[in-house]
């Protein structure tokens, strides 16, 4: 299940999508990100997501393949917003069920860190005094690489 | 009804700085997403920055490409700078 | 927060509770663990779950305090199901929340491998066959080795 | 009121097997958890296993222990299988 929205997510209903994946089932990881207040810049009071509609779901989408094909996935759910998001809001959601722990917890991650580098969402900071599109950052690219 | 024409599109930073949200451009043979790029660049003023001064992203038909990935009528192509969601 | 009990959890109560940590966190990291139908054996209908009371908090709070020593932590929540289980119940919640994805990510597998490896719990699987104590995994000995 | 005694306790499998979950026994000076080990073992039948036959972990005072921990007058000493929670 892949969803871009502009709506907020429900975590509990996320969670139990994935543990409603039959009796095979033996680990649940989930990632929830959140705006927070210091990004690029400190005193950040919101942010506003632009994505490349179709695109965005393609690449998720060959994401959890990859992940699929790496590690024992039963099912995987992520969701990313987009618009105008204020402080503590839900940014992103990635979870991953699986029969066993490390597969949950390796394919989450991967599936996150890949999000990061290579799905087409944009974001700009919104602080007191302007906003500014954020820059990406290496550390992203290098935990990407650390995949591969 | 794009049979000769590229739909090219700018994303966040590039489409604001750009000014321009969609572009139809014309196809021909041989045509990179490099040459695309060049020929942008080429206009002046903010389009100057296309010209190798700020990272930019290209996508062909919504997955991402290289600057030689071929371009041909009808496609669509996509400049953005490096993303940063989640 | 650390609680060993007897009831079921709700993970939507977890995450909110995480959530609320202030508008520093950036990211939440969970792992559930849920009965599954094959463990050491087929056919596992349900476990019946023993622990060494007092300790098992304590090597618990330990657990939270080294991964807070290691990475970014702004809070952990670790529950523990004892007593009868059936198939698809919920035995284990880690979640941790953080100002960083990989901290939050990092803290919570170390804290859910080094639980199976050092928390005292015991498992008793239950078929139709009868009952049987489940054997420590060499798998989970070498995942806690990976974090020294 | 354990002024001169150590409580032992025995969890999951053992408890079964022994069918002990605790028991009083008399501290000595430069008692060890592994001499305590020992002289269960001694007792023959199903105590035998504590002869290193089978994988035991030992915890004093609630804290995992070694062979070679000291135990005196007062301490609780659990012997008990791997662990398997999680």
């Amino acid at each position: 299940m892949i969803s871009i929205q502009i709506e907020d997510f429900d975590v509990a209903a996320e969670h139990s999508a994935l543990r409603s994946s039959g009796a095979g089932t033996g680990a649940i990881a989930t990632f929830t990100g959140l705006v927070r207040d210091s990004g690029d810049m400190e005193g950040v009071t919101g942010l506003c997501l632009e994505h490349y509609p179709g695109m965005t779901e393609q690449v998720i989408a060959g994401l959890i393949e990859q992940a699929s094909q790496r590690w024992n996935v039963r099912e995987a759910r992520v969701i990313h917003r987009v618009g105008r998001l204020t402080l503590s809001d839900q940014i992103v959601f990635v979870g991953v069920c699986s029969a066993h722990r490390g597969d949950a917890f390796a394919a989450c991650e991967f599936i996150m860190d890949a999000l990061k580098t290579s799905a087409p969402f944009w974001k700009k900071e919104l602080t007191k005094d302007g906003e500014h599109w954020v820059e990406q950052k290496n550390s992203d690219l290098d935990k990407t690489k650390t995949w591969d | 009804m794009h049979s000769d024409t590229i739909t090219v599109r700018f994303f966040a930073r590039l489409r604001e700085e750009l000014e321009t949200e969609t572009l139809e451009m014309p196809a021909r043979p041989e045509l990179t997403a490099g040459d695309l790029l060049e020929e942008l660049a080429g206009r002046g003023g903010a389009w100057s920055q296309l010209n190798g001064e700020q990272p930019v992203m290209v996508a062909v038909n919504q997955a991402i490409a290289k600057p030689s990935t071929g371009i041909k009528a009808g496609d669509e192509v996509a400049f953005f700078p490096p993303v940063t969601g989640g």
